[in-house]
């Protein structure tokens, strides 16, 4: 499968938009890869995002996704959320 | 529940003060003899030397919603007889003392709703994309999480 | 729950509508992250095919009030981080929709208030003296009784 | 020891309000007796109670008490009440 690139939104919250700066940004990412490889691309973005390593997940088109080497597929315009630990209620 | 009483699920993210008694007639019914009700409220804490003077909260809006639908199918799974599950969530400042959840959920009879009500918070503490952050009188705050 | 913080334990008999926000209100604590409440309502029901239009409810008023006491000790001594207490029981009649009972019980943590306020409903339907009568539409009645 | 009597308050709830058409009278007790013999004395004066029977419990001076052979002490003016089976919440 040739890749290609789409451009996907990134959305952080809680600590991971206070480390980035940002709440949501538009990236370009190459599809298919896996959600380790994504979550190295927001690294290499915002390397202050390493003290969150191994506590987020993403979520995919709003599905929670662990990050390991699973492929993940993003479309055009797909929305990709950083999560770190849930602390609601 | 007769056939013609549809089940309600309502969720609510909200930047207001929460009414448990909006909460508890959402899930009123003629056919149901119990409504179990969980309120989480802000406590007054403090953190090395410094006093908690209330929570900042936010949620991944949509997915929150998705998530509450899935929770729904997953309490009505376990306990077919809930009739009606209603849970408000505060978003944004929330003061100690003040609540950042209700839930209420009836059932005809009251062991059911007991033990969805508790799966509820759980469940929700676990799944549903929220976050808060303890702000202290010392103006700085920490992102806190729940215990798996 | 700091020392100078009294626990409160509060039983009414009431032949009003009883407010839920008001009990929910009794228990209130800064120290405690949970409330638990159970709301207990009269059912829309048929017997024989009758239909039931309400409960009229009585009580041994200054035992039931005894025995809440035996119960709120219970429930401490079983749940030592219990902060509040609060029981509403409505006396008289109960039009079919409404609450008969409406009870809170707030703790630091939420397993606390959930676990005592399963006991508290369990030992109030076993231990606490009142009655109700189950009236239809053909206006007789028949005297119920809470399993064991 | 002596027997003595003393006028004791008896109160009905529920069906035995219903059974005897009184909700509080007052009876005249012989003390010491049993539970057993207090309830064969409610069943002299109110033969409807018997559809009661094996479904009550007393309670003197607000504590419950099982009908069987157990000693009862009774003062003069003390309350007993007669409890069907339970139904609140």
């Amino acid at each position: 499968m040739v890749p290609s690139f789409g451009e996907v939104s990134i959305l952080y919250f809680a600590k991971s938009a206070e480390l980035t700066g940002v709440k949501a940004e538009e990236i370009p990412a190459p599809t298919p890869l896996s959600s380790q490889q994504l979550w190295g691309l927001l690294l290499q973005r915002h390397p202050r995002l390493s003290v969150l390593q191994g506590q987020v997940v993403l979520a995919v088109r709003q599905q929670y996704i662990a990050i390991d080497d699973q492929p993940v597929t993003l479309g055009d315009g797909d929305e990709v959320a950083v999560v770190p630990p849930l602390s609601g209620g | 529940m007769s056939d013609s009483e549809h089940r309600r699920d309502a969720f609510q993210l909200s930047r207001d003060w929460l009414s448990v008694q909006e909460v508890v007639d959402a899930v009123g019914s003629a056919s149901c003899g119990a409504i179990s009700v969980f309120i989480g409220t802000t406590r007054e804490d403090e953190l090395d030397g410094r006093k908690v003077t209330g929570l900042e909260y936010e949620a991944y809006e949509p997915m929150a919603q998705s998530e509450f639908t899935k929770l729904c199918a997953d309490i009505r799974e376990r306990w077919p007889t809930v009739a009606h599950i209603c849970v408000h969530h505060r978003l944004g400042w929330v003061e100690v003392g003040q609540a950042s959840v209700v839930m209420a959920i009836s059932s005809p009879h009251r062991h059911d709703s007991q033990q969805a009500i508790q799966h509820c918070i759980n469940q929700l503490k676990a799944k549903i994309p929220v976050w808060k952050k303890e702000v202290y009188d010392t103006q700085d705050g920490s992102w806190k999480e729940n215990p798996e």
